[in-house]
């Protein structure tokens, strides 16, 4: 399947789903979508495309969180990107890991650092952060401020 | 089965044979290569207390401390050992053609107390002759005048410095008041006073 | 049968990147295995938003001590697919020599460790001894052993001058023929066979699944490596080829891992030889906003970084993703079903920054008998008697 | 660190030996900078150690955690969790250099320096 294929074949089946369609590069192509249907795409690209799933990179940005998941096919040495955009203040998607096994922990740590929760993840517990981490405080997000009151930020010689 | 014992067989002689392949640290002292990163070290004379390498340093190892007081006014830069990752960038940014700041071949910095661990250098610093306000080194504005050769004549910050490097001109002999009038135009400035000085027309 | 759980504990002097690993034990075999990580979490994502770009390559170099190259190589080229710019020749060589070297010592260095976990301490002093030449050939081109702080958004910080390369070059063939004694002694012995063939099978369609990468993968038949399918830097004007086994068990990747140290010698001398002249960087000014994806085949697989930038000088956010985080997963398809003494080396045979399973403490519920991770290891290495001695080698 | 183990730096002609837990061991080798989870653990292995302990922080993230100051998950420096005693700076420091921090220590213990 050449690459023209693959793009035609992308607009042609979602096309109700999708809300822009970015071609960036010969090897770049964004897809964004709309929440409820990503779990549709997903399977699709990664079951019948074959695709592996390389990472979902979760962003904060100013208006609304935006989650990215980059699948790359290897064989016409594209990466396919679906991008949706969720609202700032309750995130929540339903999650991958029963799709494929490789979206488990990326899930449990955009959860634990963004706050966005995945709807029917298997083990949802903490992956990176301490015990002692306050449960509302997402270090990734903008208005992130210093909790811990005896952290020494400057030389502390 | 006896081929692999027969290869160890000679590889095992031959090793005994061979020198021992430890070095003999303590005793010959470990010269490294000449390209090793090891240690900044300013050097006096070529740094112009120009600060770039403290804004380019990933980890903020290079601090600066400004003395102001009229009598000795001088800029301390602080290289903190204990922060530094020899990554030489400070090195890449020196723009006194990287002599400023060198990365030396140093590598044995063990000490037993983080608070003396730092080195410093002073700079003498120029001090604005009406409110006193740190400018910047001497050597920084000599720098400049240098660089830019005649287009330095625009600001008589910098070709005065530069006239009074090379001892064509002695201390300004108009006394340091404020008058907002035509003498406050040829005295060393900082920017404050440089633009109070130009746009007020009324001569108090 | 009460299961007992084994905890292995965060902690011992040899680990890299420290993880606790329990293991739930139904007499000898693993019934389950469950990790928690994040002993090492610095925060790098957010620490690389406060640094500007050129700074945050030395934040992501620290990520891993080992693989302390590819994190920038990756970022480097996801930053200069924002602006979508080429970088000139000189550099795409110059990385490329660097990205090989570090590929050695760290598989150098693996097979030290999984040679100390099977017993064969020689192996790991004899691999650590020849560690020692790339590491001096890497000092001489990049100035450190190990961060080397090569690399900069547009290209290469220092350039590699002529007269050091012979020296160099000297170091890095200096290693080939004790590496195919080693090649040799691995792959024909006996003892290595039965001890590594079969146990810790992750099939293709697992690695599949679990989206593995790298070594991991490739050892089970998955023929895939961002150095062929998307070449970039200077690996499509070198001959190599990839290395790619079948059955997936701990012995195929140990195999091509070895093979793959040959495969980076040889890119590393035609690199070296024929050094294209030209200056080495691009000098960036200003990054226009957007986002940038780039990715480079560290030595444990594939480092993915995503950059999105929104005009200012610093990265509005910087996704970081390590091969281990892909592959560490896959435990647990490969250590359920297999024997206590067989664990350590199934968990080292990913490399997880090389012996995070040296930390395992066995705990009894029944009898309150403790293994620590010394026992485990010593067990392995009795295991490893044990098969000698049925082979009437001793 | 771990080179000095090997052939080219043998430190155990030094009588220096990796002791495989804290209870028989004398120096603690501090490398990495200590986020909040280790950092529990790293005061629970200092209790644990025999008391005339000594502490060598090796490498710049153990001795002011160097590029990761403002990170969230390392509040405090090192020498305000234990004691430390010597500090070898690198980034990874050359083995030469931790040896010859471990003769400086040494020397100073004894008095000498």
């Amino acid at each position: 399947m050449t690459r023209e294929e693959i793009v035609k074949d992308l607009k042609g089946r979602f096309k109700a789903d999708i809300i822009d369609f970015f071609d960036k590069s010969p090897k770049r192509v964004y897809m964004e979508i709309k929440p409820e249907s990503l779990v549709r795409c997903a399977s699709y690209i990664f079951k019948d495309l074959r695709a592996r799933f390389n990472i979902a990179s979760g962003v904060d940005t100013p208006t609304h969180i935006e989650i990215l998941y980059h699948f790359s096919l290897e064989y016409i040495n594209l990466l396919v990107t679906l991008r949706i955009k969720l609202e700032r203040d309750n995130p929540a998607v339903d999650s991958l890991a029963p799709v494929f096994k490789g979206a488990n922990w990326i899930e449990r740590e955009i959860h634990e650092i963004l706050g966005v929760d995945f709807k029917g993840h298997p083990d949802m517990r903490r992956l990176l952060l301490p015990d002692e981490w306050p449960a509302g405080v997402y270090p990734l997000r903008r208005d992130y401020t210093e909790w811990d009151k005896n952290a020494i930020r400057d030389r502390g010689v | 089965m006896k081929l692999p014992k027969i290869r160890e067989l000679t590889e095992a002689i031959k090793a005994l044979l061979s020198k021992p392949y430890t070095s003999k640290f303590p005793k010959k002292p470990h010269i490294p290569h000449p390209n090793f990163r090891g240690q900044p070290v300013y050097n006096e004379d070529k740094c112009v207390g120009c600060l770039a390498c403290e804004q380019v340093c990933p980890v903020e190892a290079i601090d600066h401390r400004d003395d102001a007081d009229p009598s000795n006014p001088k800029r301390i830069m602080i290289h903190y050992t204990d922060t530094c990752i020899f990554c030489g960038s400070c090195e890449a940014a020196c723009i006194a053609d990287k002599e400023g700041i060198k990365l030396s071949n140093e590598w044995d910095l063990a000490f037993f107390d983080r608070k003396t661990a730092q080195e410093t250098i002073e700079k003498e610093l120029q001090l604005c002759e009406i409110c006193g306000e740190p400018i910047a080194c001497k050597d920084h504005l000599k720098w400049i005048a240098e660089k830019i050769g005649e287009l330095s004549y625009s600001s008589p910050t910098l070709y005065f410095s530069h006239l009074k490097s090379l001892g064509i001109i002695d201390d300004n002999l108009i006394q340091a008041s404020r008058d907002y009038g035509r003498s406050d135009r040829v005295k060393i400035l900082c920017a404050r006073c440089r633009r109070e000085s130009t746009l007020t027309t009324s001569s108090r | 049968m009460a299961k007992s759980i084994i905890p292995i504990g965060p902690y011992h002097p040899l680990q890299e990147e420290p993880e606790f690993f329990t293991l739930t034990v139904d007499g000898e075999t693993v019934v389950d295995i469950d990790v928690s990580i994040g002993y090492n979490h610095r925060g790098i994502e957010k620490l690389s938003e406060m640094k500007t770009f050129d700074q945050s390559t030395f934040v992501i170099e620290r990520i891993c001590g080992i693989c302390s190259t590819s994190h920038p190589f990756a970022y480097t080229r996801a930053v200069e697919d924002i602006i979508p710019v080429e970088v000139p020749d000189r550099a795409k060589y110059i990385r490329t020599i660097i990205g090989e070297g570090e590929r050695i010592h760290s598989h150098l260095l693996w097979l030290g460790l999984a040679g100390h976990f099977l017993g064969y301490n020689t192996v790991y002093m004899w691999v650590w001894k020849l560690r020692e030449e790339i590491l001096d050939a890497m000092e001489i081109l990049s100035g450190n052993r190990n961060n080397y702080a090569m690399f900069k958004p547009g290209g290469v910080r220092r350039d590699i001058n002529s007269e050091d390369i012979p020296p160099a070059l000297r170091k890095i063939e200096s290693i080939v023929p004790t590496l195919n004694k080693l090649k040799k002694a691995i792959i024909d012995d006996p003892v290595l066979h039965a001890r590594l063939k079969g146990i810790g099978i992750l099939t293709k369609e697992e690695a599949l699944d679990y989206c593995a990468l790298g070594p991991t993968s490739r050892a089970s038949g998955v023929a895939k490596d961002v150095r062929k399918d998307a070449p970039y830097g200077a690996y499509d004007q070198v001959q190599w080829d990839m290395i790619v086994t079948e059955n997936g068990d701990v012995f195929d990747k140990v195999v091509v891992r070895v093979l793959e140290m040959f495969e980076s010698v040889k890119i590393m001398k035609q690199c070296l030889e024929n050094l294209p002249p030209g200056e080495i960087d691009l000098n960036i000014k200003n990054i226009p906003p957007g986002e940038g994806i780039g990715a480079h085949e560290a030595p444990r697989g594939e480092t993915f970084h995503y950059v999105r930038s929104d005009g200012t000088n610093r990265p509005a956010r910087h996704k970081v993703r390590a091969p281990t985080f892909m592959n560490l997963p896959t435990f647990k398809a490969t250590v359920i079903g297999e024997t206590i003494s067989d664990a350590t080396i199934i968990l080292a045979s990913i490399d997880p920054c090389y012996c995070c399973t040296e930390r395992m403490s066995v705990m009894n519920c029944r009898g309150k008998k403790i293994y620590s991770g010394e026992d485990l290891v010593r067990l392995s290495q009795d295991k490893t008697k044990l098969i000698q001695k049925k082979m009437g080698l001793k | 660190m771990l080179d000095c183990l090997t052939p080219r730096f043998d430190i155990e002609r030094f009588g220096m030996l990796l002791a495989p837990s804290i209870k028989h061991a004398d120096v603690l080798l501090v490398t990495g900078s200590c986020n909040r989870k280790s950092a529990i653990r790293l005061k629970r292995l200092y209790e644990q150690a025999p008391k005339p302990c000594v502490v060598v922080a090796i490498g710049e993230c153990s001795l002011s955690r160097g590029m990761f100051i403002h990170s969230y998950n390392c509040p405090i420096p090192l020498d305000k969790i234990i004691p430390v005693d010597a500090y070898i700076p690198g980034c990874p420091p050359k083995p030469e250099a931790i040896i010859s921090g471990a003769v400086k220590l040494i020397q100073k213990l004894k008095g000498t320096l």
